[in-house]
This record gives C-alpha cells, structure tokens and sequence, in this order.
C-alpha cells in the first residue's frame, strides 16, 4: 500500500463527516437560503430571503448587536487574559491551585454562567442586595441595569467570565514554549519592562493571541443561547433572530433563517481565512 | 524563585478568581433557598425542595443526565474513532494538501455549527434523525470532532512511530503495537482530547435543540428552560449537576494533564 | 497501512457498523401503519395499549409539569398501559413548526408530536394548514361532560373548534399584588393608568412577543376601543386604525412612570414575577390565576400576596390539547386527551397544592358527590376565587387582530 | 569605553534545588579583556552571567563596575549585554530591525540608527541580509546577527553564554575568530562562557575555571596547562597522570623513584601529575627521573596513539606517534622518561 493512499484512508472518515456534516449543512442551508427546497417542492433559486432581511431593521440592528457583542467580549477577555497569564506565569506560591481553577472555569458549561450571572447582576441580584446592603442604592430600580440590558452588558458579562481563562491558559503555555530568554536579551539591550512587554513578548505572543480570540470572536457571533437567555427581547442578536425564523410558524421566514445563518457563516469564514493568511505563512498549525 | 507576589498583583489574582467562581455562588446558594427577596443577602429560608424536585423522575433532569451523558460520550467515542486516524496522518505525515485539510478541521471550530444545522435540519427531518439520539449524537460531532482530531493531530506530532517499527522488529503484531506501544505514549493526549471533547458535547444547547425538536431532553435545556422560567432554586440545583462531571473528570484526568500535557498546552493547538 | 492498528481498522468497521444499525433502528417505529379510524371507544383502548404519547407543552411551570409527568403519566400507565412523554418547550409554536415541517417533507404518519396544549394563533394556524386530526371528539367518553354550547369553549379565539381539539383547561387573567406592601391596587384599566403614575417605576409588563404581555396589551386595547364588542369577528382594518393610535397614546404615556422608564419591558412573563417577587414591581399578572398561589407555596411571592380581577372584566380562554394528522400514535393521544377532561384529572389538577386551576368541564354534569368534592376544594387565599373572576370574564379576539396588535404595539410602543 | 568588573562573593540559589548553584564567588575582569568563564555544564556560569547582567538578583555579594556597585540597577540600565546559546533573534522582527533594537530602546533617532546598524552589519558580514526575517538565516548568519546586535549598542561589558556551541566545528572555529577580531578592535570588557577548553584557551586573555558552583582557578591560559592548582583543574584540563607519595628535600618520592622537581616544594605528602603528552619514552641512564615500564594496551586515536603503562603496581597514560607505537607490543618494557619541567606536585 502506498503512503498515499494510507494516509486517505486515515483521513476517510474524518473527511466525511467533516465534510459531509459540516460542509454538507452549509451548502444545504446555502441552497436553502436561496428559496430552493426540493423536498418542500421549491426549485426555483432566488435571493428573496436576502431581500427580505437586507430590507428589515431587525436584521440590521440584530447584525450590529453581534459584532458589537463579539468585539467588545474579545477585546475584554483578551487583555484580561493577556493580565492573567502575566501575572500566572511568575512562580508563586498557590500557583498550581489557581491555575486549577483556571481549567474548573474551561469545564463549566455557558449556560450554567449564564444562570450565575444573571443571579448576580440582575437589579435585584446578589450584587444589587449587597450595594443596598451598603446602602448606595434604595431599591432594585437603582441598580443599573445589566442584564437584559441595551448594551448587552450582562451577555458580555458572561462571555468575559468564561473566555479570559480560555485566552489567558493559551497564553500561558504560549509563553512557557517561548521561555523568558527572548525578555533577558531585551532587558539587557536596554528595554524597560514595559518595553519588554510592548516590543517582545506581546510581538511573540500575538498569533496564539490573535487565535484565541478568533475562536472566541466567531463562537459568541455565533452563539444562540446566551443572548436569549440574558438578552434583550429587541433588539436580538443574529444567531437569535435566525432561530426565530427558523422555528416561526410561517414557513416562508425558513430561508430568512438560513440566509441569517449563512451571513454568520460568512462572517466566520472571513475570519477563518484570516486565521489561514496568519498561520499557513508560519508553515502548519502547529508552527 | 517561588516568591510572595507583589501585593498589587496578588489583589488582581484574588479578584480575577473571585470573578471566576462568584457566578457559581448564587446558584448553590439558589439551590438550596426557598425563599429569597430582596434585599436579603442571604434566603429568609431554606429548603431541599428544589434538590427533591430535580433529583425526582418527573423534573425530567434524571433522564436529561442521562441522555446528556450517554450524547456526550456518544460523540466522544466516535469522535475518538475517527479523530484518531486522522491525528495520525496529520501529525506523522506530510502530504499534498495537509494545509487544506487542516483548515477543513478547523473550519467547525469557527464557523458556528448554527449555520451548518440548520442546513442539515431538512435533510435530518426526512431521514427520521430528528427527535432521536442517533441524530443529536451525529451532530455533536461538528463541533467535537475537531476539538479531538487536533488534539490527536498535536500528539502524534510528538510522537516517534519507530518506536512502533522497533516493537514490530521485536516480534509485536500490529495489536500489540497498538496496546503496548502506541496507546501507552499517546495515552496523555487522548485523555486530554477525550475530555474537551465530551465537555463540547456536554456543553451544547442549540444544536440539540434544533436535532433533537424537543424530544432529546439533555441537561443544558432543563437549565435553559427552568432559568427562563425563573424558577432559581431548580435552575440552581440544575446547574450544580450539570458542573460535576466537568470538575470530576478534570480532577481525574489531572494528573494525567500535568505538565507539558496541561489542559491549556492542547488548547494552544487550536 | 502497515502501522494502523488493528483494532482501529476493526473501530472502524464497527463504527460503520453502530451507525447503520442507529439509522435501520429509526425506521423500525415507522414501519406501524397508521391512519386507520376506528369505530368505537374500545376499539381506541385497545389500540392505545402500548402506545407511547409525545406530549409537547410548554414547560416552564415545574407544578403543571409534575402534575403531568408525575400524576397524568401514572394514571395512563396504570389505567390503560400507556407511556406519557412530556416535552417541554418555550414556547407551542416550536411544536407547530415541526409539524409544519414534517408536513412539507412529506412525512405523513410517522411525526413526531403525538399532542400539543395548544390555543388561539397556534390552532389557527394548524387548522388552517390541516395540520390537525379531527372529528374524534364523538368517540370520546369524557366528552359528555363539556359543554360546547359555551361559546368560549366551542370557539378557540374565535376560531370555531368543530372537532378538532379537546378543552382540557380554562384560564382567566388575573392581577396580583403584595397586601402588605399595596393595600388599594388599581381595580380597572382606567384606575391602572392614573396608578402607574402615581406611582412611577411600580409598574411594568413584559412585551408584546410574551403572551402575557400581549393580553395585558389587549386589555389596554379594549379598554381604548370602549370595550371588546367592536373588536370581535375577523380582522377589521378601519376599526383598528379608529382604536390603536388610541391605545398606543395610554401605553406611551405610561411610558416614562414604568419600570426602568419604559426604556425596556421584560421579555417574559417568569421576568415580571422575578420582579414583582423582589418589589420592584409592585403588580403582577397572569393568565393563569393559580400561579399566585402556586409561587406562594414554592417561596417565590410573600404570603400576603392577593389577587382580583378587574372591574370592568379580565380576558377569559380555553386551553386545548390536539392531535396533529401525522401522529403515529393517534390511539393513544385520544386517550389521553379522554383522560384529562375525566374528573378525576380535572379535580386533581384543581386542587390548589397541585395546580389550583380551573376546570375546562361542566362541573354541573359531574355526579352530585363529584360536584361536591369540587366544591369543597380548599383555595389558596392568594387566588382570586374562579367564580368571582368569571362575573366579568372578557372574550378574546381572532388570532388576526392579535398579531396586528402586537405588531402594532412593535412598531409605536416599543421602539 | 572599556571598564572593569569586579565581582565579590555572590551567591545564588534556585528555589527547586538544595546546593546553591553559585557560592561566594569573586571574579575581576580588567578593563577591555576577553576572559573566559569555563566550567563542566551545571556548574553555575550562566547563572553568574545573569546576575552580572541583572536577570537575577544574587543573595550576597556584590558586583561593581569601575568600582561603582550595579546590584540596584535594572538590567536595561547597566548596559552589559548577554548573548544566549541561541541567537534569540525576534523572529517577527527583520535583521536589520532586530539590530537595530537596543538603539531603538535607547531612543536613537531612526536615520542615526540605521547607518550604525549598516555599518555593523558589515562589520559581521552581513552586509545584504538586512530585509531579511531570521528565519531565512543560517545558523552562522543568526549568531553573527545577535553578535552585532549585542554589539551596536557599545555596551559597557559583554556576557556570551556559549554562543557558538550549537554551531559546527569549522563555523565555530569562523566565529570565534570573529568575535576576537571584534573584541579587540572595540576593546569592550568580554566574559565569555563555555565548557570547551580548548575555546577558552584560544580565544581568552584570562580564564577563570568553575567547578560547582565555586571558581577554582584564575589565570593565564597556558597556567592551566602548566601550573594546575588541583587535581580537577588538572583532569579537567586533560592531565590524566596522578602518582601518590611526598616531596622529601626538592624531590618526588614515589614507588616509581625519587624524582627531580623542577622548583621548590615544601616537604611534606603529595600528588605527582603530568600530562600524557610529556611523557617520552626514552632511555636516560642515571637520570632519577627514567624508569621502565610495562605496556598494558594502547589505543590508536588518529594522529596519536595512547599507551596505557603500569610500573611499580602505578598505571600511567603516555601519547606517542602512531609510528612509534606500531613497533611496540603488549608486555613489552619501556623506557620512560618524564622531564622535569613538565612535573608538578599537587599537595
């Protein structure tokens, strides 16, 4: 058997199901998105469903809560993440436990913080009782709003809470490969500290940076279940707005759905090629 | 030098660990309340009311950790089954298209698995995979399959395979290759890849709600149902159940995620 | 493939081999031919032997789920050998889809959903679109005891009925507040109006996408239109234009005294409760009375709560169960339907430690000692007594008029 | 530019171990010398290195340079720049860019910077290599670019952590020469270390040998050779040949004889060494310093052929020419000769 065809046969069944599900579904929903349901008895293709969103301000609003939501929970979690590692990587006693906790965090579901931190933040959640307790608020309706809240703080609350242990472990072992000596060399060519920071280790750790917020940007664009659950009823983000769709009583609105579902896919895809322009010019995933 | 850290740092430590465990506080406290108002920091009463109702067949959570467990591990033993080859070929081999096929690996853990099944939602429908288990199982594998072929495709980057020829050398049949040799040193890894992946499949709402129409009750839906229904003393002791297997495996599998084999070290894979 | 172990080759072929047998397994139930009609009760019975019901209804109420998990699903099982599988959903157009879905597929007798509790737009629409297996009712024993000559049970918001559904509840909106905290609470639309301002900050209602919300909408609606009689029958263009602006001028002045000055509204009723259980509301309401004392009982609202109906009457329903046309277990969802119209589950769902609701039978056509034991069901002093909320008890409106107004109420309230 | 180090009974311990990897160890560097702190690997040089260049703060002791102490200042104050093993170039950075580096940090101002970083790089020969990203480099090429980096930046002292030891023999060879040529035209003070003997010698005005954790030898190159202080500095530097007995009136009494000493040593018990390459095997009848002596081996090494002797119950190691050694068999007697100014008695 040549080494050829060993290694397809290796690879067969992940191919397929990759392949099949994964690519399949997308190409499924992108027929689909089209208004071409075979099975429904639709063959014709057309871009109403695209019409019809582009021409909602649902969609819009819900498109700009997404990357808004997206972009604001990356950028937090990351520089909490990029703090954390910091501060892990030194030798400490108590290391070894907090950084357990730190991998506790990566095993808790999202839905399970999601409950917790509606139980906090809400205006009448533990956080609330506590400023009352302190007496800096009368009642529930001083209490900012953070959940189901205009600015999604609640949802971003909840994707900080459980991506910086996801970024920041990435990290760490980033810089444990790395080693301190790219920093000694530095130092000693005269870099202060946050010279150090600025000019070598955030350089060296940028791609593990920038991938791990990547995952972390397309999974919240793409998750459905928290922003339903400590979100705003209006406006909803994408993912929401197409499970609506999806399951409204009006067939018809099913393409809108997939043609939802296939702008995220594409959003994901751009970034996926990113993610690709970054890393094959590196030589491999993992180089 | 294993030092004291500057005060400073140690105060961020304290807070960035609080914050990770506060959320976690309200529901065990939840779990056990029965009643609760504010501005009480504490509950006025407390009751194993909501502990009875979940753990009572009715509640429906003893069958959802159930079907939960049996999807989870499920998508991970096939995601093993296939995952496995796969880390094989991409971690020893170099071949035409590597680049392309590990960007296809990659793609699911990008591209959100929303889109995929709503595509597949019709063509699941006509098969008759809706509704059932078989289906919820096949469609954790979107997003698990690449969390454990990754992991593998990073072991097996390590791994020397003329271990494997020196023990077939030494008489070994291809079984006992695999049970002595290659099991053995890449056992760590597959631990670590079996773990995330089960915690993936455990971890999904939406792809089981979608496939699985309502029918397939697992875990993450009581939660999201009863949270939505405001019912915080069942989704508290729901939510205290369904964070023991995580922790449980994690604590066992630690020793074997110790050192250059951590949790965060196959992370960096992806 | 010199290196490949074994016994990945062997997985392999295994899991080939699991997943064949996952999908031929799949097929197996479907092979029962279904569709047939049958002649007599005992011939249902006896068809229902063995059957399992997939029983999609919302599941949000761990009360109703336990009474239908724990007490309904035991009494099938023992009485007449079948298995209740409760589904909880969110919400009953998810149930809906599917069926609609499975139409569209072309899957005719081997769905998914057995029964649904169901009413109002999700009737309508499965009605409509024949979703629903009908014209069973005569075979049904329990069928003697409603009484179809009330118009609000023979019509599903003003949608006739004719068979193709079974009353299995009856619900009328309620308010409630904290005795203790609200000794005088608004006792009408127009009292609420001057009260909200009153008292800025007290009051809020979940959004129209919340089906509490949208009755509470409604009422405010009836209330703009000089009472509900204009609004019945088909959707009327002109009389809504007449009415909405009306309606939308009580709730946007209302406005600013709301809950968060009515920047937001919560997005379900379960949010309402969370808040009026923390007073920061100082009002509830819902549709379904026998939860004030149900979330007295759990801990959840103070002791003191009370409720009432308002004085100028509260919209009243049916809750139905039906059967969609592709159920592959038609025999067995009848039976059940029979079953829950029986006094035994009515009294049961009654009692106020249980549900605390409102038969969708006739008592009056029960036995003189059956009629007795409804009478004499203790009633939790946080529920407003049904006879009491029945005096004024409003109709609702065609499904048309109520996505108009939700639409409406979208569009010039909320944004 | 040149200054001086002085380093004063430092010592330094890592927090996992039990013995300090560097005890109370004193060194002085003059001013624009290349010395060489040479040691067995583990012996604590890199450590040394680091606390001169400030990486690690040392538990006692004290580091001054023209007499002034440095231990309060950071590293990126005291200007001594350290070059690891590998070349640590940043690998995001281009050559040029990551010559440039240290001047940059310093705040020179961009056109200033780039003539001196152009004229570095043809100081190392890598005139056309600056656009370049390291990777694109050779082995050599990445040395030569972490050489010149440590050097634009003029710094006060120069610390090299066996910078050549992942090389191969002829670049290695290249490279030193190199950094030679380079140390004495900028007459920067340079420690260098290594645990190749042979690089010290070459390349070192001094040397200054470590043996775990403690500097066991300061001096010339060739006094390792010839004055060894120790048994270990001997072995270390290749001096295979211990014989027991004391020194009596200016000779060596030892079971083989009564040696002639080519200085004065105090009477008393001591270890006679030489190194294998001095022994000659020639007769010199009546000389107290020849004796026979029975081959029991010998082993062709190439250019050299070693003899493993026994006289008197005393096994010895001689070199001589593969030429000479053909003649001779296994049992054989051989006359030995040891000259005296190649003895030295260790006490």
């Amino acid at each position: 058997m040549t080494e050829r065809l060993k290694i397809l046969l290796l690879l067969a069944p992940a191919l397929l199901v990759i392949g099949g599900l994964f690519g399949g579904g997308l190409l499924l929903g992108l027929i689909e998105s089209f208004g071409y349901m075979p099975l429904l008895g639709q063959t014709e293709l057309n871009l109403e469903a695209y019409r019809a969103i582009f021409a909602s301000q649902s969609f819009w609003s819900g498109l700009g809560l997404s990357l808004y939501i997206s972009t604001v929970s990356t950028v937090i979690a990351g520089g909490l993440a990029i703090a954390a590692a910091l501060v892990l990587r030194r030798a400490f006693k108590g290391r070894g436990i907090i950084r357990f906790l730190f991998q506790i965090n990566l095993t808790v579901p999202h839905l399970v913080g999601a409950a917790g931190i509606l139980y906090l933040f809400s205006q009448s959640g533990l956080f609330a009782r506590l400023a009352h307790a302190l007496g800096l608020i009368g009642g529930p309706s001083d209490f900012p709003a953070l959940v189901f809240d205009p600015l999604a703080i609640g949802i971003i609350l909840q994707y900080v809470w459980k991506e910086v242990p996801f970024i920041a472990l990435i990290l760490l072992a980033n810089m444990q490969a790395i080693g301190r000596d790219y920093e000694s060399v530095a130092r000693c060519l005269g870099a202060g500290p946050v010279q150090v920071f600025r000019h070598v280790l955030l350089p060296l750790i940028l791609p593990a940076l920038f991938a791990g917020s990547m995952i972390i940007f397309a999974f919240t664009f793409g998750a459905y279940e928290i922003p339903a659950l400590l979100g705003e009823t209006y406006p909803a983000p994408l993912p929401v707005l197409a499970y609506r769709a999806f399951t409204d009583v009006d067939l018809a609105r099913r393409p809108e759905a997939l043609a939802m579902a296939m702008i995220i896919a594409g959003l994901a895809t751009l970034i996926l090629a990113g993610y690709a322009k970054l890393f094959y010019q590196r030589g491999g995933i993992n180089g | 030098m294993t030092a004291r850290l500057p005060i400073p740092l140690r105060l961020f430590l304290a807070l960035l660990i609080c914050w990770l465990m506060a959320p976690l506080i309200p529901l065990a406290v939840w779990s056990g309340s029965r009643s609760w108002y504010f501005p009480d920091i504490l509950p006025s009463a407390y009751s194993g009311r909501a502990w009875s109702y979940v753990f009572s067949s009715v509640s429906g959570v003893p069958e959802g950790l159930w079907q939960s467990a049996f999807i989870a591990l499920s998508a991970t033993l096939l995601s093993l089954l296939i995952g496995l080859p796969a880390g094989r070929a991409l971690g020893l081999y170099k071949f035409k298209g590597k680049a392309l096929f590990e960007l296809l690996i990659l793609a699911p853990l990008i591209v959100p698995g929303i889109a995929a099944a709503l595509g597949l939602h019709m063509v699941f429908l006509k098969l008759g995979l809706t509704g059932t288990m078989a289906g919820v199982v096949i469609v954790h594998l979107i997003p698990a399959l690449p969390y454990m072929t990754l992991v593998m495709a990073s072991v097996f980057a390590g791994y020397n395979p003329a271990a494997e020829q020196q023990a077939r050398s030494l008489g070994a049949g291809s079984f006992q290759v695999f049970r002595y040799v290659t099991l053995p040193a890449i056992l760590p890894g597959l631990l670590t890849g079996a773990l995330f992946t089960f915690l993936v499949s455990w971890s999904q709402y939406i792809l089981t709600l979608l496939i699985g129409g309502g029918r397939i009750v697992t875990l993450p839906l009581l939660l999201f149902n009863f949270a939505s229904a405001g019912r915080n003393d069942i989704t508290g002791a729901i939510s205290m159940i369904y964070i023991l297997p995580g922790a449980v495996l994690l604590l066992i599998a630690g020793r074997y995620l110790t050192g250059r084999n951590s949790a965060a070290d196959s992370l960096r894979q992806i | 493939m010199k290196l490949m172990p074994v016994s990945l080759k062997a997985a392999q072929k295994g899991l080939f081999l699991i997943l064949t047998l996952f999908i031929l397994s799949l097929f197996i139930p479907r092979a029962f031919a279904n569709g047939m009609t049958y002649k007599s009760w005992d011939e249902v019975v006896t068809a229902a032997k063995g059957g399992t019901v997939n029983w999609f209804m919302w599941g949000g109420a761990d009360n109703i789920n336990q009474y239908v998990s724990g007490w309904v699903g035991a009494e099938l099982k023992n009485r007449y050998g079948i298995t209740l599988k409760r589904i909880g959903i969110n919400d009953t157009a998810e149930a809906v889809n599917i069926v609609l879905g499975e139409k569209k597929a072309g899957i005719d007798d081997a769905g998914s959903v057995d029964l649904i509790w169901i009413n109002g737009g999700n009737f309508r629409t499965m009605k409509q679109a024949g979703l629903l297996y009908c014209g069973y009712l005569e075979l049904l024993p329990n069928n003697r005891l409603v009484n179809w000559r009330d118009a609000s049970i023979a019509n599903d918001f003003g949608l006739p009925v004719e068979g193709c559904e079974v009353p299995w509840n009856r619900a009328q909106f309620a308010f409630a507040y904290d005795s203790a905290r609200t000794p005088n609470p608004p006792r009408s639309i127009r009292e609420l109006i001057d009260w909200v301002k009153a008292h800025p900050g007290e009051f809020t209602y979940p959004a129209a996408s919340d089906f509490n919300g949208s009755v509470f909408i409604r009422h405010v609606f009836y209330y703009a239109a000089g009472g509900p009689e204009k609004l019945l029958g088909p959707f009327d263009q002109a009389t809504y234009d007449a009415v909405a602006p009306k309606a939308w001028k009580i709730l946007n002045d209302m406005k600013p005294y709301l809950w968060r000055k009515g920047q937001t509204y919560p997005n379900a009723i379960a949010a309402l409760a969370q808040l009026f259980a923390n007073k920061e509301v100082a009002l509830y309401f819902d549709y379904d009375p026998a939860i004030f004392g149900v979330n007295v009982e759990n801990g959840t609202f103070p002791a003191t709560t009370r409720s009432y109906g308002l004085g100028d009457g509260t919209i009243g329903n049916t809750n139905y169960v039906a059967i969609p046309y592709n159920s592959p277990n038609k025999a067995a969802a009848m039976v059940t339907a029979n079953f829950l119209m029986s006094f035994d589950a009515q009294y049961e769902k009654a009692k106020p430690k249980i549900w605390g609701t409102t038969p969708a039978i006739d008592v009056a056509k029960l036995t003189e000692a059956e009629q007795k034991s409804f009478h004499e069901l203790p009633r939790n002093p946080a529920v407003v007594a049904p006879e009491v909320l029945a005096k004024h008890v409003l109709p609702e409106l065609h499904p048309d008029w109520i996505r108009a107004i939700e639409k409406g109420w979208q569009e010039n309230v909320a944004q | 530019m040149s200054v001086n180090l002085e380093i004063s009974g430092i010592s330094y311990r890592y927090a996992d171990q039990n013995a300090p990897a560097v005890e109370r160890l004193s060194l002085s560097l003059e001013a624009g010398q290349l010395t060489s702190l040479l040691g067995p690997s583990g012996c604590g040089k890199s450590t040394v290195l680091k606390m001169i260049a400030g990486l690690l703060k040392p538990g006692e002791g004290d580091i001054r340079m023209d007499g002034q102490s440095v231990l309060a200042l950071p590293p990126e104050k005291r200007r001594t720049v350290l070059m690891f093993q590998e070349a640590l170039l940043f690998p995001y950075m281009t050559v040029a860019e990551n010559i440039g580096f240290g001047l940059k940090m310093q705040g020179m101002p961009r056109s200033e910077r780039e003539t001196r970083v152009a004229e570095m790089m043809s100081l190392v020969q890598l005139d056309d290599l600056g656009a370049r990203k390291p990777a694109a480099l050779s082995g050599g090429q990445q040395q030569r670019a972490a050489l010149a980096r440590a050097l634009v930046a003029a710094p006060r002292l120069l610390l090299l952590d066996e910078p050549f030891s992942n090389l191969d023999a002829t670049l290695r060879i290249e490279m030193r020469s190199l950094l030679q040529e380079l140390q004495q035209k900028t007459e920067i003070t340079t420690l260098f270390v290594t645990h190749d003997q042979e690089e010290a010698v070459t390349l070192s005005d001094t040397i200054a040998l470590m043996l775990r954790g403690h500097l066991i030898q300061e001096g010339p190159p060739d006094a390792f050779y010839m004055r060894p202080e120790s048994r270990e500095v001997a072995r270390f530097f290749g001096s295979l040949n211990f014989i027991g007995g004391r020194v009596e009136a200016g000779h060596f009494l030892s079971a083989l004889g009564r040696f002639r000493l080519p200085e004065v040593y105090p009477d008393g018990n001591g270890e006679l060494t030489f190194r294998p390459e001095n022994v000659c095997l020639q007769d010199m009848p009546g000389d107290p310093n020849s004796f026979t002596a029975r081959l029991l081996s010998k082993e062709f090494m190439g250019s050299q052929t070693r003899l493993h002797l026994v006289a008197a119950d005393c096994e010895f190691h001689a070199f001589t020419s593969p030429e000479t050694a053909r003649d001779l068999t296994e049992g054989a007697a051989i006359p030995i000769f040891l000259p005296p100014r190649t003895l030295r008695v260790l006490s």
